[in-house]
């Protein structure tokens, strides 16, 4: 995992950037676990508490976690995907799952499940709502990494009044002053 | 189903409602989490009484709390996390536009109540032209 | 019939779109719709006068019985007649009144077309909706038409009037037409006719078709948009605004008269309105010193005198209606045209400003002379012809209540006919002229040929017909038994004896001389008048007082309601949406349930209630965005203690998850509210939010105590069964979610995915690409080339 | 062919997810988007071509029998919408692109369009109460996005009050939901339509009046609309376009759906509704006489028009629900037609403003007959659609002796006229005196880019088309009112036919 280069806490005083190191080394440790634990709720939500939106929050706990030690950047940089394409591709799991069936004559996100014979597991059973589990579950993590993008940024400018017209849309945009 | 949890919900709303009645929207948006806590009690009371988890082999399923408004709990609560997320969203864009979050009243009402305590209807030119051509008409 | 309806449609849409490219000759290819109408009506006549109507026949929306049902009987032949030879003459004389090609021109060609095609629709219509389709088409070519010199604000403001008066009158039309046709169990006229409904609602009925038919007729107190219309060029005044759409509702009320003109007070109505407008028209149109106005307000007279005959349900008298509209189409028209062309030459047609024509001016002034003159009931024109039909009819049929009254009033105010009359020949010949003023009237150039021409056809045809008006016999006869199936109309006669009708006439004319001498003296009684009835509003005070009511209403109730206010708002619509169904719940609360169902939710209640309570109280942002935090986590703990762990282990996480967003917004907010004047008052806050309260508790304990009422099983036992052999699952929460109503949770995560997007694109747009990981709904990706609209400077 | 149901809703979130993924290449999100919403309509029309030639079709989602899974039913009604509906999206994105605003300048604007079309089929697919929940919230929470698209001021505080308001209508929709399945044990409209008698009177009633309310605040019914004409008019002219002819007529759908449904004859609140209608055509009207700003003054309009809806259901008889469904038809059209030329007209003369603009039956007569031809038929002048559907209105009232509805009625048209002559006598009569709106109007940049005129154009010709068809259009109208009026067959159709 990168190593804090923009977190507010790299300017701070020593012990604070101690503080940091210390949340910095259990982040090591916690974060592997809490992304083991998310799975676990993401494989067996179907039989035990758990499922798509909970592995998809969990994660998302942890990324609360990143960013608290390692800034925006930090979380930015946890997934090798810009988070867009979580949302998308989570969309386009749980939608084709869903259409699918249809295609092949039946009712829309009709149930499946077959049982495949692994060497260690014997029996594992697989069902239709894997798949859309999993996509529910990217687009949880999708949001959550969107959200951190849309505020977790330290403040952007300083306030004033450049920054409304810095991103201002564009000055094509018909501004509707009313009287 | 209980008075106390019927009372809770009742009491989510009513604070609920005295804070969507602000004009912030920071508290505005608080109101709304407290009110639909308040519908996701009702919700979950909506099934009955409680239980046990609804997880099969674990008890007896007559012992089950309704695991049906428990779905539909759990469906609400994400989009209103969803939403939230949107809406705070937008009290950040309008803090960086106004450096507050102040819902402002709509401009454009405000002018009309103006013009009416003013009194001066759009249609008011139109009309006194033709006020004059009446007089004119009645020579 | 419907291939003349889609000629003018077609003709006048051509004209529209060809836009400057004709110039004038847009009204020669104009008047290829009613020259092809009066060769297709010529073709018809002998036919339909022998009592044999052409029908066709089109089922629009039958189930609502709107069929158009087209019907050329006599008296429609009649209308045609007059519909498409006037507008023929318009057609030419337009191209002598629009003597250069000037902006808009192809528009008022096209849509004069297009009217004449409404009109004729109108005319030929057997259906009562039909008719009506027609007659608000009328309405809105004539509001385009005196709209049509768009940058004067007059026009525009006639125009408005126009179509408001004939517009509030078509709704009420529109009302009393679907009563009666329910009354009747049909739309159609001629079975209306064979057996006229009755009943306490076509009372009403006609009432309102009367109403109706007096505002597109102009008669009093709707009038005053015809004398404001004269804004519009002189060949629409000339044929809209006296040759035909404003006997539109002379004609309803002709058609509709002999199934109710024994029914309800539809005669009284009529005797009354009719004879009120008669005289006020006459008595206005004597005051104007514009010979338009003063020719407006002698139409809106000579409505109402078509109303008193066509009106009251009895044919002698009708059949005398039948001729007065084909007399009064003839000269008022042509008085119109030399209107027209005495403005068009001088600039004027204020008669204080004329005089001194020059010789080349005698056609127009001989026009003028015998088309007054016909107006004014004088031998041995056409207008005579049917004012002796008329005072006869009464005279001799006017057996009902009232009709001594009505031929009292039809004297006096034909009398008033003949002066307005003699004031607009003095008026063109000049007697009124201050001869001091600087005039144009000397120098003006007569007019051409073609100008003059139309009038002069008009002036040629009140010679002839009211000499020889056994030419008409025929189409005035058929034109009443087509009203009246069992009548047995009388011939046309100039003179028809000796008669109580002769002597009227004789009277008329002394009297009118009378005041036409006493002219001064007249003036003067009437200025005193005048003053007196100032107080009393005029139509025109009526209309501008409605829209100005209107206007005011309107600003008064928006501003009170929709205040921009978004609490005010919040608080109404919680209200409403609280408090209605509370009060019928209330009604079935039932008994209490049990107070506590397990004593840990008491704990977690008191914590949820009292972190509410900090939240709604604390003036610290983030502070009470943790306090929102605390509820959240109480509520995990309640889900924990109803046996639901999924739902407390997403609440967990989600507050969580929120508290962290929350703070990280609220962070950049200033830290504390400071204080801004609500919008609502605390106490009316407090007042509010306790009433919510106790409408939801009711709502919960009525909707549960109703369970007990249901017998069938809730629908998750069902699910509980099949979790395991259908779902495969154990976990009957979740199969629900991704399995039995997975279709639920497929939208919900879209809810998702759209909130992100939008999160993102709304707090930070317009930022550049910055690196792969960023989202890319933040930036502006193509600067777009949507040009800049002009600020606004208000 | 039943199939073809979830078609409507999926595929549009397939193409969704697509415009997601390709967020950065435009041209792919248009392909996307266009061949989404032209499937769809190829749906759409099936479906009604189907549904109307034999009988309503339903489809169990995932294939469970009904009280496990959800309902997705399509009937006549639904089979109308669906195609109104697909045919106002399409002809808006193809606006919106030929706009070159919004959707040119933000990557969200695709996809979150795709799903605001799958929430507005699905709400009009499903037969599952809770359903109807998500299918709103899918429509809503994509409406928001696209209000504030851009982020200007106005939208900002319009987004606001919108966004609040539209989350405190679905808190009470999740309430009413709660409370329902306390009461009756289910979700699914046809077993709900089963149960409601069962229930106390004063309980089903109340349900009845929750359901109204809370469909009221979406469809813009007094006293809830306050928040409509505050923000529909400050997104671009596509999106308003879209609000307009769209949303609130998805809010006038559930309540026509689930009081003729769910509600047996003595729960139906025909008084009150009654009640409602007037007073909402009347403030809005009144609303709309106010106004200065062209699209302000029809978007009060929209919320007069919704009143004409809400009377023709009051009345619960065949000829005034036939009446309220043509009316709803008519109004997507025309509306939407209206909003995409008060486009142009705002784009070609450089504001919106009635005191500002003038003259552009002369410099742009196009726009001027475009506007007039919808103009005409709003404010029900015959023989455009609008008076098709006052007539049945109005024959509806007259033959249920409501004489006040029928008055206010009236004389609700005669203000719409008025509202409509002031419109075109201040926009395409007179001149523009202001010397910027002058010199904009001269300028090369007023040019209306094509594909807006074209998908404007179209869409005019649709609701002159409805004039057209008129009598088969009413005729579908009167079978639809007739299965609402007998929901018998639609609880068959779901439970099967051995249901009680």
């Amino acid at each position: 995992m990168s190593e804090p280069s923009n977190a507010p806490a790299s300017h701070g005083t020593l012990a604070r950037s101690r503080r940091m190191m210390l949340l910095d080394t259990s982040m090591k440790v916690l974060y592997p676990s809490i992304l083991v634990l998310a799975m676990y709720f993401l494989l067996a939500g179907h039989n035990r508490p758990g499922g798509g939106f909970v592995g998809g929050l969990v994660v998302g706990g942890a990324l609360a976690l990143r960013y608290v030690s390692g800034g925006a950047q930090a979380v930015r940089s946890t997934f090798r995907l810009p988070p867009h394409l979580f949302l998308g591709l989570g969309l386009l799991m749980s939608a084709s799952t869903a259409f699918v069936p249809v295609v092949l004559g039946g009712s829309i996100l009709e149930h499946g499940d077959t049982t495949f014979h692994l060497p260690i597991f014997d029996k594992v059973k697989v069902t239709s709502a894997l798949p859309f589990d999993i996509g529910v579950d990217l687009i949880v993590i999708g949001l959550i990494l969107m959200a951190f993008a849309a505020f977790g940024e330290d403040v952007p400018d300083a306030p004033g009044a450049a920054d409304d017209g810095s991103d201002a849309p564009s000055p094509a945009l018909k501004i509707r002053s009313k009287p | 189903m209980s008075v106390l949890l019927a009372f809770a919900a009742a009491f989510l709303f009513a604070t609920g409602t005295w804070m969507l009645l602000q004009r912030r929207l920071s508290r505005i948006l608080i109101g709304v989490g407290l009110v639909g806590h308040g519908s996701n009690i009702l919700l979950l009371m909506s099934g009955g009484d409680g239980g046990v988890s609804p997880i099969i082999d674990t008890a007896d399923p007559s012992e089950f709390a309704d695991p049906l408004p428990q779905a539909l709990v759990l469906t609400s609560i994400v989009i209103t996390f969803g939403v939230t997320a949107f809406l705070l969203a937008l009290g950040f864009r309008s803090w960086r536009i106004t450096h507050d979050d102040v819902v402002e009243d709509d401009v454009e009402d405000r002018f009309i109540a103006r013009r009416h305590e003013t009194d001066q209807a759009i249609a008011e030119e139109e009309l006194a032209e033709r006020d004059q051509a009446v007089e004119e008409g009645r020579r | 019939m419907f291939f003349l309806l889609l000629l003018h449609l077609v003709i006048g849409i051509a004209i529209v779109a060809a836009g400057k490219m004709l110039g004038r000759r847009a009204f020669l290819v104009a008047a290829i719709a009613p020259l092809v109408t009066l060769l297709w009506a010529a073709a018809k006549a002998p036919g339909v006068l022998d009592g044999d109507p052409v029908t066709e026949s089109f089922a629009w929306i039958p189930q609502l019985g709107i069929d158009i049902d087209m019907r050329l009987d006599a008296f429609a032949l009649l209308m045609v007649a007059v519909i498409s030879g006037i507008g023929l003459l318009i057609c030419i004389y337009s191209m002598g009144y629009f003597s250069h090609d000037k902006p808009g021109l192809a528009r008022l060609a096209g849509v004069l077309v297009l009217f004449a095609g409404a009109m004729l629709g109108v005319v030929l219509s057997d259906q009562l909706i039909a008719l009506f389709i027609f007659w608000e088409l009328t309405s809105v070519t004539s509001y385009l038409l005196i709209g049509n010199d768009d940058t004067n604000p007059r026009a525009r403001a006639a125009s408005m009037q126009a179509i408001f008066i004939t517009g509030a009158g078509g709704l009420v039309l529109l009302a009393g037409l679907i009563i009666i046709g329910q009354a009747g169990g049909t739309y159609r006229m001629s079975e209306l006719l064979a057996d006229p409904p009755t009943g306490g609602a076509v009372n009403a009925g006609i009432v309102l078709v009367l109403i109706g038919a007096f505002t597109k007729s102009a008669q009093a107190p709707f009038s005053s948009w015809l004398p404001a219309a004269m804004v519009a060029p002189t060949p629409v005044s000339a044929y809209l605004h006296s040759a035909t759409m404003v006997k539109a509702g002379v004609y309803l009320v002709a058609r509709l008269a002999p199934m109710f003109a024994m029914t309800g007070s539809w005669r009284l109505v009529v005797m009354v309105i009719g004879a009120s407008t008669m005289s006020i028209g006459g008595l206005r149109a004597l005051r104007q010193t514009d010979l338009k106005l003063l020719l407006a307000y002698g139409t809106v007279s000579q409505l109402g005198f078509m109303m008193l005959l066509l009106g009251v349900g009895e044919y002698h008298i009708a059949e005398a209606g039948l001729v007065l509209i084909l007399a009064h189409a003839a000269f008022k028209a042509a008085l119109f045209m030399v209107v027209g062309i005495i403005d068009h030459e001088t600039g004027t047609r204020d008669i204080t400003e004329l005089h001194g024509f020059g010789p080349s001016w005698r056609l127009v002034q001989v026009v003028a002379v015998v088309s007054a003159a016909s107006m004014a009931g004088i031998p041995p024109l056409f207008g005579f012809v049917a004012k002796e039909k008329a005072l006869d009819g009464y005279l001799e049929h006017g057996d009902f209540a009232g009709a001594t009254a009505v031929l009292v009033v039809i004297v006096l105010a034909s009398i008033l006919t003949f002066a307005y009359s003699a004031r607009f020949v003095l008026g063109v010949f000049g007697a009124f002229g201050d001869v001091d003023r600087p005039v144009v009237s000397r120098t003006a150039h007569a007019p051409g040929a073609v100008f003059v021409g139309p009038s002069v056809v008009l002036a040629v045809a009140t010679i002839v017909f009211g000499i020889v008006p056994g030419l008409l016999d025929d189409l005035v006869e058929g034109a009443t038994t087509a009203l009246y199936p069992a009548s047995e109309p009388k011939a046309l006669h100039l003179f028809a004896g000796f008669n109580t009708a002769l002597l009227l006439s004789v009277v008329i004319i002394v009297c009118g001389v009378l005041l036409t001498v006493l002219r001064t003296r007249v003036t003067g009684v009437q200025r005193r008048a005048s003053e007196v009835i100032r107080p009393i509003p005029s139509g025109e005070q009526g209309y501008l007082g409605v829209l100005r009511g209107i206007s005011a209403v309107a600003n008064r109730v928006t501003a009170t309601v929709q205040n921009g206010s978004l609490p005010i708002y919040i608080a109404i619509i919680i209200l409403t949406v609280t408090l209605v169904p509370a009060a019928a719940f209330a009604t079935e609360i039932g008994p209490l349930p049990q107070w506590v169902e397990e004593p840990a939710h008491v704990v977690l209640v008191a914590v949820m209630v009292a972190a509410a309570l900090g939240a709604s109280i604390v003036r610290h942002r983030i502070a009470a965005a943790l306090m929102l935090g605390a509820v959240g986590y109480a509520m995990a703990g309640l889900y924990v203690a109803r046996g639901a762990p999924d739902l407390a282990l997403t609440q967990f996480s989600i507050e969580t998850l929120s508290t962290v967003l929350f703070v990280l917004v609220l962070r950049f907010l200033p830290r504390s509210w400071r204080h801004r004047a609500p919008s609502i008052a605390a106490p009316m806050r407090i007042a509010v939010a306790a009433a919510v309260g106790v409408g939801i508790f009711i709502f919960a304990l009525s909707a549960g105590n109703a369970r007990s009422s249901v017998d069938e099983p809730s629908m998750s036992e069902v699910m509980v069964e099949q979790s395991l052999p259908k779902g495969k699952g154990h976990n009957v929460v979740n199969v629900i979610l991704v399995d039995f109503r997975g279709w639920d949770t497929m939208g919900e995560i879209t809810v998702l995915l759209v909130a992100a997007i939008g999160a993102v694109s709304l707090a930070r747009p317009g930022r550049r690409r910055s690196d792969d990981h960023a989202p890319v709904f933040e930036e502006i990706l193509d600067a777009g080339d949507e040009p800049a609209l002009p600020e606004p400077l208000r | 062919m039943n199939a073809l149901i979830p078609l409507p809703i999926i595929v549009p979130l397939l193409g969704a997810s697509l415009c997601v993924i390709a967020a950065r290449a435009r041209w792919i999100q248009r392909i996307v988007s266009l061949s989404a919403l032209t499937c769809n309509m190829i749906v759409a029309i099936t479906l009604f071509v189907r549904v109307d030639d034999r009988d309503m079709v339903v489809m169990q989602a995932g294939g469970w029998p009904v009280p496990l899974g959800i309902t997705l039913a399509v009937d006549r009604l639904s089979a109308v919408m669906l195609v109104v509906s697909s045919l106002m999206l399409l002809a808006v994105m193809v606006y919106a692109i030929g706009q070159k605003a919004e959707e040119s300048r933000y990557a969200a604007f695709n996809p979150v369009y795709l799903v605001l079309a799958a929430g507005v089929s699905a709400s009009f697919i499903t037969g599952d109460l809770f359903n109807l929940f998500v299918a709103f919230e899918m429509m809503l929470v994509a409406s928001y996005v696209l209000l504030t698209l851009g982020g200007r001021p106005d939208q900002v505080r319009a987004g606001m009050s919108y966004v609040v308001i539209s989350l405190i209508a679905s808190t009470f929709f999740v309430t009413a939901l709660a409370v329902i399945y306390a009461a009756t044990g289910t979700v699914n409209m046809a077993q709900l339509a089963e149960r409601m008698p069962e229930l106390p009177p004063g309980v089903a009633t109340g349900f009845s009046l929750l359901l109204i309310l809370v469909f009221g605040i979406k469809a813009g019914l007094f006293p809830l609309f306050f928040w409509l004409p505050d923000s529909y008019p400050t997104a671009s002219g596509a999106i308003t376009a879209v609000f307009a002819g769209l949303l609130t007529k998805v809010g006038v759908y559930a309540i026509i759906r689930t009081q003729t449904l769910m509600f047996p004859p003595d729960a139906r609140q025909g008084t009150l509704l009654l009640v409602l209608a007037g007073l909402t055509m009347i403030v809005g009207v009144l609303g709309a006489l106010a106004q200065d700003d062209l699209r302000r003054m029809l978007s009060f309009h929209i919320v007069s028009h919704i009143g004409y809806m809400i009377f023709g259901l009051a009345l619960f008889t065949l000829a005034g629900v036939a009446g309220a469904v043509f009316y709803v038809v008519h109004h997507i059209i025309v509306k939407t037609a209206l909003f995409l030329v008060a486009g142009l007209v705002e784009r070609r003369s450089g504001s919106d403003r009635l005191s500002r603009v003038g003259g552009l039956v002369r410099s742009a007569p196009v726009i001027a007959v475009l506007f007039a031809l919808p103009a005409l038929s709003i404010a029900g002048l015959p023989p455009f659609s609008g008076f098709v559907g006052k007539f049945a209105l109005v024959s509806a009232g007259i033959d249920s002796q409501d004489w006040l509805i029928v008055g206010v009625s009236l004389l609700v048209s005669l203000l719409t006229v008025y509202v409509m002559v002031r419109i075109w006598s201040n926009v395409f009569w007179g001149e523009p005196e202001d010397p910027a709106i002058v010199a904009w109007i001269a300028s090369e940049e007023s040019r209306v880019p094509r594909l807006m005129t074209a998908s404007a154009s179209v869409v005019v010709a649709l609701s002159v088309a409805l004039m057209v068809f008129a009598g088969p259009l009413y005729n579908y109208a009167e079978r639809t009112a007739a299965d609402l009026l007998a929901p018998q067959r639609y609880i068959e159709s779901v439970l099967g036919s051995d249901a009680p």
